[in-house]
């Protein structure tokens, strides 16, 4: 069976190649805001009449500023992966240099009773949903390993 | 209190809550007709109809100001309809108010309704890639109650708020609704039904999250002027916030996959929702230890705890003590839900805001049988309806 | 004229017209920075932002106050988003003038823009057989230029109007719209070229029919205390009419299948169109005489005529030796669409009400390059919205 | 091959059977209004709070108040049932007893150069469209012969 085509499930959110994925955003030219998703029309911030604005990489890590467990299955849009469904997690999480906060599913795995606010994530590309030809791409959290023993 | 910007309240009206299957046109002219009952009135006295839209019905549902006067009978009046969400109604009820103070009108009507469809809220039809209402489920599966848990388990972490502290939140409204003839649940819950419901997004139970409804509310307003040659001291609208946020919002919101940043710009003094409460109480003269009750958004439990702290009723942190004190309760210090809430209604979108001032205008009036607040003078309501429309009205009387 | 219902228009700004493919909160958000331009105010001057909604962009055009809030940068400012179809504009612009009477704020924007699809429009999305406006296409095969039509040949069959007078409106209005920045059509147009073009719905054909268009309008307003801190004799907005019909209707109104019953109640004294300009002129306490130059909306060329005897510009059946003998052209006695109207625009739903106040505006002040109506002092608009929305502007200076 | 099922294209709008077909409305209880479409929530006189109509049978006689051709397709969901498009005429009708005006597409073969205002028509069943199984109804409006010699 060859393999799938793995294709982004939105396009133009997220890196999708190379070790590091990450998000991204726009900053504004005229005021340096950040923005997540890009910001193509007008600067969101009221003082600033800025119209241009670069692509920029956000930070790949932050901390869980909330989190919760969705123990339903979603309506369409969302595609389901399993029958029955299983529960999956959704973190809140802080970007320190953006100061902005991002939501992202947890990578399969990890369940609230793992989490706790405060706790570091990083942002890795994992697979959304398939279809007979494709792989849908998404960013989800991953927590960090501090490296303490087990 | 701003003399000069304050309105009466002549009647009100509802069509109960429920799963009825019928149009959201019939809730609306039986709320309607009701609320004209209530003050005495005919639909001949209107001269302006505000109707809070709901965009799940079809057409009639964009225009409800022209839909529910058709519906009466054409017969001239003035009308508007407007949307915003679950603020939708606060919005109709401040464009009615802005008609009188203006002299335009003397008396109009505010009307909202809604037939609303089961389960989950999903985004509106079709594929829609660019609208962050359809890319949130279908990116991140997030749904209404995931936001809310999110808000939830934010108060467990940083203030130690319990699953039992949420669900006394429930407890507490199902007791005021059981005496609520316009409640679609009339039913006392315990703190180990709302244990023992599944959970729905972790940290909140079935029991924590509001339904949808059908149902309508409305409202018959008037000058202060016309009211007074009817009624020595007619209940009064007060204030009516319909603020929007102030950049950066820093607080993640619903249908939102981010934030706005706060690295160039500093967060502003007070938060939305803190602002929300805080552009009422100023226009209304007053502030929150003159509010005797008040009727809060609890699309989930720990929402409404939230709201305590918006709302000025309590310190950030101390929400969880006010409720097991039972300061929340009927005959607490500040009754909050004595309707029952959103927990004994469900949602229905456009009726919901009409909905909390129809309660409070019965509590100021004495009429709210088996919940009544003892003496209540003010109360304020609060809301918020998605990208951004604050709704926070003060009624007094 | 009623001058304690008066504001005063600070700034007016349009995107341009055509079919330029973007999103309509980039036409709403360059028309408001083109009107806060024109009135030389930022937007950190703004108080209340009325939208008028479209309902054909998703849930961001549902709440248009909100969102062109946002995209110009959320500062807590009050909002409202409003739908009338057609209509949408002149509420939005009822709703906003209200505000400032009521002293509720002193400075407000009024947008609306829209993105429209190609070819005829179409009933909004899913099977919805409870839907007139669903129905209509299905059992009638009746668009909206079916109705114009019956219009237009009903002008035929009582008053003798020709193919040939309803391609001189359009003559007319293609004159005009030669000298209009932001229209979409700026090429002359001959009886001819009319004649040649294919009949749509009999009598009207192609170039009788107003296309749809992407566009986007914006009025900046203000209490008459604060424009007059700036410049002595500004443009003020003297009345708006948001009537609705008086039952029984009895002329067939798109997207209906019948008209009301007369047979029990008698007919109102004037026509629901009648009524909306009749209501405008009353509350500025003025008459047809008194108007120096109308924006009607001419979604055909006929119904530009009917407009002129709704509006008292001339008596009934008289409206084709209005045309014929150059009365409404610039130049004659009571020019009408110097903008070029829809003829030259195309139609922007949420945007055409307020840029027939645009247009009267720079009238007013001299500033309409190319096709001024000299020494104009008091303009009026008409349109009429689905479901019995009326809209008529006065404006004066 | 079997005939297809006759069917009319909307429920309650009309009856099928029989030589005299009518459009079906309502009158008020109260006030004795009329409606069409049948009304069923509240009646539309606003000096009247009825809730309860009867259905009535319209006048199956009218005269054309105006008329007009649809030249092109319209979009869905008119069901197109010629290719190419044939234009057919639309006409919109007063009933006397009633007073009120009704559309109605004009029976196939009459067009506008055939109308004038004032004519009589009576109103006929005929097929709207068709799919494999069946033939969908709807009311049109047909002109009354006149009885003069051609
Ligand atoms: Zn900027
Ligand atoms: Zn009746």
């Amino acid at each position: 069976m060859p393999a799938k085509t793995r294709v982004p499930a939105v396009e133009g959110w997220f890196t999708t190649e190379g070790d590091e994925p990450a998000l991204l955003g726009t900053r504004c030219r005229s005021c340096g805001t950040y923005a997540f998703p890009r910001e193509s029309y007008f600067c969101k911030n009221p003082a600033c009449d800025g119209r241009e604005f670069d692509d920029v990489a956000l930070s790949r890590r932050g901390r869980v500023w909330s989190f919760t467990n969705n123990c339903y299955q979603p309506p369409p849009p969302f595609v389901p992966t399993s029958d029955p469904f299983e529960p999956f997690a959704i973190a809140a999480v802080e970007l320190a240099d953006e100061q902005l906060v991002v939501l992202g599913q947890m990578v399969p795995g990890t369940s609230v009773d793992d989490l706790k606010a405060g706790m570091d994530v990083e942002l890795v590309v994992d697979t959304l949903f398939e279809d007979d030809e494709h792989e849908y791409l998404v960013w989800k959290w991953r927590l960090v390993e501090t490296g303490a023993p087990a | 209190m701003n003399n000069d910007k304050q309105i009466a309240v002549l009647g009100v009206g509802m069509h109960p809550w429920g799963k009825w299957g019928r149009s959201f046109v019939e809730y609306g002219i039986e709320a309607a007709r009701a609320a004209l009952r209530d003050a005495g009135l005919s639909w001949d006295d209107i001269q302006y109809v505000a109707g809070a839209d709901t965009i799940r019905n079809g057409y009639p549902g964009f225009i409800a100001g022209a839909t529910f006067s058709q519906a009466l009978g054409w017969k001239g009046n003035r009308v508007a309809s407007c949307y915003a969400a679950c603020a939708s109604g606060a919005q109709a009820l401040n464009i009615a108010r802005a008609q009188i103070l203006a002299g335009l009108c003397d008396v109009a009507l505010v009307v909202g309704a809604d037939t609303t469809p089961k389960g989950f809220f999903t985004p509106v039809g079709g594929d829609r890639p660019d609208d962050p209402d359809w890319l949130r489920f279908r990116l991140l599966g997030a749904t209404n109650p995931t936001y809310f848990a999110l808000y939830a388990r934010r108060r467990m972490e940083l203030y130690g708020a319990t699953g039992e502290d949420f669900a006394l939140v429930k407890v507490k409204n199902a007791k005021h609704g059981l005496a609520n003839p316009n409640a679609r649940y009339r039913k006392a819950v315990s703190i180990e039904d709302v244990m023992a419901s599944p959970t729905v997004a972790d940290p909140l139970r079935l029991l924590d999250i509001c339904a949808t409804s059908d149902g309508g509310a409305a409202l018959v307003l008037s000058s202060m002027e016309y009211a007074r040659k009817r009624d020595a001291k007619p209940v009064r609208i007060a204030a009516i916030s319909t603020v929007t946020p102030t950049y950066p919002q820093t607080i993640i919101e619903m249908p939102n996959f981010s934030t706005d940043s706060a690295a160039v710009v500093a967060p502003p003094e007070r938060a939305f929702r803190d602002a929300i409460g805080f552009a009422a109480y100023e226009e209304a003269g007053i502030g929150p230890d003159d509010i005797d009750l008040a009727e809060v958004y609890d699309l989930s439990t720990a929402l409404e705890l939230d709201w305590y702290e918006n709302l000025g009723l309590c310190k950030e942190g101390e929400a969880e003590r006010l409720i097991r004190d039972g300061d929340t309760a009927v005959g607490g210090r500040v009754p909050v839900n004595p309707s029952g809430g959103l927990a004994s209604f469900g949602e229905a979108i456009p009726a919901q805001a009409i909905a909390q001032v129809c309660e409070l205008t019965w509590q100021l009036r004495g009429q709210a049988d088996g919940r009544q607040v003892d003496g209540a003078t003010a109360g304020i309501t609060v809301n918020q309806g998605l990208f951004g429309h604050g709704s926070s009205v003060i009624v007094s009387r």
